[in-house]
């Protein structure tokens, strides 16, 4: 055993490297992210192939959709995710109540988006529009409803970075989870941004 | 890829969380309205063709910039950049190509 | 366990704590390796076994031991559990986990709870397998529609649980490209990595973006089912040939999740018993990535005469001869890195030999399907059968075999009785021959594939078939005992009995909880075998 | 050497040249290769434990030879490949059409002349046929080996396929794609017959069949039927279930249907069954039987029964 040597480093011990943690755990949300992306992919293909293919019934059926409603979700989703990136870099100055008033926030405006959904699906179950109807609103459900599942995750994993927050267990030296949250939480945006004029806006 | 991840092995060790000022988000923010105004407004006249193309030029717009400043994705190396575009373009093949069945189909 | 010093712990191999619940709720890459090993192991056995009903019922025409229903689930059965419940998760997740960390000099993998969780997710997925069970699915491994949507039996079940396992795949390929990337030792350069990284690098990154696809297809599925949406049903609108294309999106590039660990695993057994350094290493290295990001394009060969378009057909085509290049290399320098050597044909080594030589038949069987004129005659015959046979029984499966004789002394600090591997290596090499190659002529000659019967003129061949699966069956199951017998009655190990420069043989056998008392400083490739002053000899 | 199947259109030629081909060059590389490893494993073989090994890391030159010669040799299987499968996908404007319904689990054929058949084609030797082809139902796959050619079925849209029979005589045809319990049954025959046999099938099939069938009793032209119009694919004759109710043993015995009544198995229900087979279920069976109202005649039925009651 000449050729690899081993030298006394000064890493002990099982822990990992703070620093090295943190960049693990930020790249490893965003491959989680690159999941995701294709994850919808699927949902995003079927779009562009059915909406090649039968585009006047997309144009017909998007009719149906409250715009109203969807614009208001949209600006619900994007101010959530500006009270988020200043969550976080709030935390990273150290204020710790500012943080968990900002999560606060993004966390009702997650609950609002969901209530929101929720009055959409109503009319739309209302008029017999169902999955089954036709192709759009196969998409239409699929998509959103596969979103709205993000939507909850994203509140879930916020609501407990705010518990941990309040129990101080985040500081400007120590904050990746959150970061990290996030991140997860900006994808929710993300998708939405596609996802209002893919469904809603189609002229 | 190895050369380039080789060279950000000497990077993490001083990478640290890039703090970004309110004002930006702030900016940043008003922006993605103004873009989301803009695609309600063009929605209700039409462009004909073009109308797909502004919805999603528009709406990549704005995820770009909520990657770019929300997501600190302007921070990040090159690593990342290149597993979050990379997903992306696997995207695209899964559409085109599936595309250049279904769209060239003869029928009989 | 975190905080104490390793200084201050004696040697406490990983194996020496006890009871079933140090195992479900350890985080250490080296424990969770062994319960997916014997996780995929019994998958495998069984898929097995339902694999020689099925051969069973072939051995005559007309009905010998199963009505036709019956034998559709067996193929479904064993085709399913081959694919997702020993191949996909297989080499990648057992292995990769055993060794990665000590292979690049980490004490654990990046996320260790998270790999836990993958595990978990494993055994839920499987969980559901089995209740499936109850009413089993007849679809095939492929689920093509519209016949997944309208037969009766539980296909929901059993794409929920590949869903599942979906997830747990996803989850590991992160683990393990973050690992890679983040947890190197000082001194493990991308090109001091052992060539066994690589390939667990390349098949992470198809874990990862490949399998989501996957998952959303069969999510789809699962909602045609249940509220009638109409995507992949042509009597709503919808487009069968759409859920190919998806399907295949992913289980294309799964093929190379299934062999590239197996590469890996050669280009580790080859260089230590031929006591010579890789040939091209860094070809060896690019290939890899290669062969991973070619294999996203070229999913559509399976569809040939699916009613796709010629356009399309063509295209893939053309894409599919591409990944022959990338594995023509692998193939010759292994075969080159014999030259000059001092070749010691170890059970392990044989494996190995014989991966390169079954799997160059299969690869070469993947040529014929990818030409269009060709492809048309033997699309889902028994040629395809055969292919896929050698590919995986003869790439993955060999190389499997072969990692199992390989690291054996290192994951249990004991021997196996390494004459009996030998009659055991000899036994699967001629019987898995035996069977698989009369596929190739059945196939050529017409024999459709999924057939639960056939006309008499194909009889001789599938009876040739069918006894050659069982002298396969005999010899796995001494395989199997070997091993088994080797972990309570084997002779203890020595620390490093191939004289390998690698790093996991740097620590002791079986490896303490912590890997490395000291994290390693890494100075050279792990290939560095035979005298370097003689460039050319 | 007898691996391929029997050449019956004019590309059959033609793909056997490309699969001769393709396989020459396989076996080229892979005797190489083979010789490579066998002659290595012997001759450097470990003969002691300090054999002396040279650090030879890679040849750069021999690296390139065995990227690029295989990278030519990929090329112009995939151009050779190609290049015929467009010949096979490019029917002439003369050829005859022809077509094909596949359903769980039989072929029904239907001619320009306003005949139709079931699982059974008939073509003429040496007359391009163009055979368009639909699904009722799942995908089915229309595999002649001796044509070598293939194509799936598929609901909601045509497919086709063509070819030039070149040899008078039964080939022949399965179904490919898999389409659940009765796949393996979905057989049928390609029947390619001279000019002049055509034309006496086209004038009129009764009589040339007639004559031959008129001499069976009713029992064997119901065997007949029985194998001929895919009966067997679902019914078995011995006791085992297969997708339908045995026959064995049916006749004049009480028949348990769906919605919870008996009925006796007399000549009315069986008759009924055949032509309308979704009016009565029979219990514990799916609805997948085919109605063969308009295919089968009443003479055929009338055969049909008179064979079933032989079963018992
Ligand atoms: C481990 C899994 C694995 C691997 C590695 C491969 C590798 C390849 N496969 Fe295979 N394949 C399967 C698993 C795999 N396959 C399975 C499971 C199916 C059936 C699925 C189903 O329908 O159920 C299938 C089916 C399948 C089909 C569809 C057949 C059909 O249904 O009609 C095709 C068509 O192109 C194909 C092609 C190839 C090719 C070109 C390669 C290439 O990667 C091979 C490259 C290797 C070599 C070429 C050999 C080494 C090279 C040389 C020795 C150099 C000299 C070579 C030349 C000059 C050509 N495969
Ligand atoms: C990793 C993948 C893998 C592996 C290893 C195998 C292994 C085997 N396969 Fe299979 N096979 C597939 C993947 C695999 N298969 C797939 C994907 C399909 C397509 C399915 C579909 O069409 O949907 C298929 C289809 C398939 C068919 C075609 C079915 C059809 O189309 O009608 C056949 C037929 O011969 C077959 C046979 C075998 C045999 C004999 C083995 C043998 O190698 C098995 C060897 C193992 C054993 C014989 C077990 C030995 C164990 C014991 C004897 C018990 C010992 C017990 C103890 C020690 C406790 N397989
Ligand atoms: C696709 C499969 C299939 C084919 C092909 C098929 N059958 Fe059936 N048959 C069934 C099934 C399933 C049932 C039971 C359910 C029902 O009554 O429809 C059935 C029921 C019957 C019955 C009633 C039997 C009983 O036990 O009551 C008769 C008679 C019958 N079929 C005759 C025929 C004849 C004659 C043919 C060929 C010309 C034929 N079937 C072809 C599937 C098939
Ligand atoms: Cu019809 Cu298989
Ligand atoms: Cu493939």
């Amino acid at each position: 055993m000449e050729e690899i040597a081993m030298e006394d480093t000064h890493s002990h011990g099982h822990q990992i490297d703070p620093k090295v943690e943190y960049s693990a755990a930020k790249f490893g949300m965003w491959l989680f992210l690159g999941t995701e992306i294709l994850l919808f992919g699927g949902l995003f293909a079927a779009y562009a192939i059915f909406r090649a293919k039968y585009a006047e019934l997309f144009h017909e059926q998007h009719k149906e959709l409250d715009v109203t409603l969807g614009a208001i979700n949209t600006v619900v989703l994007i101010f959530s995710s500006l009270t988020m990136a200043m969550g976080v870099s709030a935390i990273q100055r150290g204020k710790r109540n500012l943080l968990s008033i900002l999560l606060v926030i993004t966390i009702l405006c997650g609950i609002a988006f969901g209530v929101n959904k929720y009055f959409e699906y109503g009319a739309k179950f209302e008029h017999h529009l169902t999955p089954g109807t036709s192709i759009f609103f196969a998409l239409y459900f699929m998509m959103t409803g596969l979103h709205m599942l993000h939507v909850f995750a994203g509140i879930t994993i916020l609501t407990v970075l705010l518990v941990l927050n309040l129990k101080g267990k985040f500081s400007a030296n120590y904050n990746t989870p959150i970061e990290v949250g996030g991140l997860y939480w900006h994808l929710v945006d993300l998708i939405w941004i596609y996802l209002f004029p893919l469904l809603y806006l189609i002229s | 890829m190895a050369t380039k991840t080789h060279s950000e092995e000497h990077h993490h060790d001083h990478e640290e969380p890039h703090i970004v000022g309110n004002s930006v988000y702030i900016i940043v923010w008003v922006a993605l309205m103004i873009l989301t105004g803009i695609t309600v407004w063009v929605a209700r006249h039409n462009f004909g063709v073009f109308n797909i193309v502004v919805a999603l030029g528009i709406a990549s717009i704005k995820a770009s910039i909520v990657a770019l400043f929300f997501m600190h994705l302007k921070y990040e190396d090159k690593l990342t950049w290149t597993f979050a575009l990379y997903p992306l373009f696997l995207l695209a093949l899964l559409i085109g190509l599936t595309a250049s069945d279904v769209f060239y189909r003869l029928s009989p | 366990m975190a905080n104490h010093t390793i200084a201050e712990t004696l040697y406490v191999p990983y194996l020496d704590e006890k009871g079933i619940l140090s195992w479900l709720l350890s985080t250490d890459h080296k424990r969770i390796g062994i319960m997916y090993l014997i996780s995929i192991s019994t998958s495998f056995l069984i898929a097995g076994i339902s694999s020689l009903l099925m051969r069973l019922e072939l051995i005559a025409p007309g009905k010998t031991i199963v009505d036709a229903h019956q034998y559709n689930v067996l193929f479904t059965f064993h085709g399913t559990v081959m694919v997702f419940f020993f191949i996909v998760p297989g080499l990648a997740a057992s292995l990769g986990n055993f060794l990665i960390p000590l292979m690049i000099g980490a004490r654990d993998v990046a996320f260790p709870k998270l790999n836990l969780g993958s595990y978990w997710l494993y055994l839920l997925g499987a969980t559901i397998l089995l209740i499936s069970l109850l009413k089993p699915a007849d679809t095939g491994w492929t689920f093509y529609t519209p016949y997944s949507i309208k037969t009766g039996t539980d296909v929901i079940l059993l794409t929920t649980g590949i869903f599942i396992l979906g997830m747990s795949s996803i989850l590991t390929g992160l683990n393990f490209i973050v690992t890679i990337h983040k947890l190197r030792a000082p001194g493990m350069t991308w090109h001091r990595l052992n060539l066994f990284v690589w390939a667990s690098y390349a098949t992470a990154i198809l874990q990862l973006l490949a399998t989501p696809v996957v998952g959303i297809t069969l999510l789809l599925l699962i909602m045609e089912r249940v509220f009638g949406i109409g995507f992949f049903d042509p009597a709503k609108g919808g487009d069968p040939i759409l859920f190919q294309n998806f399907f295949w999106f992913y289980s294309h590039p799964a093929v190379y999740i299934m062999i590239l660990p197996a590469f890996g695993v050669i280009s580790e057994i080859i260089p230590v018993f031929s006591r010579k350094p890789i040939f091209g290493y860094k070809a060896m290295a690019y290939s890899l990535l290669a062969i991973a990001l070619i294999s996203f394009l070229v999913w559509a060969h399976h569809m040939f005469v699916s009613g796709m378009s010629e356009v399309a057909a063509t295209i893939f085509s053309f894409l599919t001869m591409l990944v022959a290049i990338p594995t023509a290399i692998k193939v010759f320098n292994w075969t080159a890195t014999l030259y000059k050597g001092s070749i010691q044909l170890h059970s392990a080594m044989l494996y190995a030999l014989s991966l390169i030589f079954l799997f160059t038949i299969g690869g070469l069987t993947g040529v014929f399907l990818g030409s269009l004129a060709v492809d048309v005659h033997l699309h889902d015959t028994y040629f395809v059968v055969a292919h896929m046979h050698y590919v995986m029984i003869g790439g993955t499966v060999m190389g499997f075999f072969g990692a199992l004789h390989f690291w054996y002394p290192k994951m249990f600090g004991k021997m196996f009785n390494e004459k009996v591997a030998k009659v055991a290596w000899a036994l699967i090499f001629i019987g898995f021959n035996v069977t698989f190659f009369p596929q190739f002529i059945l196939g050529t000659l017409g024999m459709p594939r999924r057939y639960a019967d056939y006309p008499p003129e194909f009889h001789s061949l599938h009876e040739l078939s069918t006894i050659g699966s069982l002298i396969l069956g005999i010899g796995v199951f001494i395989m199997t005992v070997n091993l088994l017998r080797g972990l309570t009655n084997g002779e203890k190990a020595p620390e490093n009995p191939y004289n390998s420069v690698s790093l996991e043989w740097q620590v002791p056998s079986p490896p303490p909880h912590e890997n490395f008392e000291k994290i390693p400083v890494v100075t050279d490739y792990p290939y560095v075998y035979g005298k370097k002053n003689t460039q050319e000899g | 050497m007898n691996w391929l199947p029997e050449q019956a259109s004019d590309f059959a030629g033609r793909v056997d040249t490309v699969i001769w081909f393709v396989t020459i060059i396989s076996l080229i590389s892979f005797i190489l290769i083979t010789i490579g490893l066998v002659y290595f494993a012997i001759k450097y073989r470990r003969r002691s434990e300090n054999d002396e090994t040279p650090y030879i890391t890679g040849n750069l030159f021999l690296e390139m030879l065995w990227t690029v010669i295989p990278s030519i040799l990929v090329m112009v299987i995939f151009v050779y490949g190609f290049v015929v499968y467009r010949d096979m996908r490019t029917p002439p404007q003369d050829a005859l059409e022809v077509n094909v319904t596949g359903k769980q689990w039989l072929w029904q054929f239907q001619y320009q002349n306003g005949k139709s058949t079931i699982n059974e084609l008939y073509v003429q030797q040496d007359k391009p046929v163009k055979v368009v082809m639909r699904s009722d139902d799942v995908i089915h796959s229309f595999f002649v080996p001796a044509f070598r050619v293939k194509q799936d079925l598929i609901g909601g849209m045509y497919t086709y396929l063509w070819f030039t029979p070149t040899k008078v005589g039964i080939f022949d045809l399965y179904c490919a794609e898999y389409c659940g319990t009765g796949h393996s049954a979905m057989l049928g025959k390609v029947i390619v017959m001279s000019p002049e046999a055509y034309d006496r099938w086209e004038k009129g099939e009764e009589e040339e069949e007639g004559k031959a069938v008129a001499g069976l009793p009713p029992d064997q032209l119901g065997e007949k039927l029985y194998k001929e119009r895919g009966c067997n694919a679902c019914h078995s004759i011995d006791g085992s279930t297969l997708v339908g109710p045995t026959w064995k043993g049916l006749f004049g015995h009480e028949v348990s249907l769906t919605d919870g009544s008996t009925v006796t198995a007399d000549e009315n229900y069986i008759r009924q069954s055949i032509l309308e087979p979704q009016a009565k279920m029979v219990k514990g069976f799916g609805p997948v039987m085919p109605a063969f109202k308009g295919i089968l005649s009443d003479d055929d039925v009338a055969a049909i029964i008179a064979y079933i009651k032989t079963l018992k």
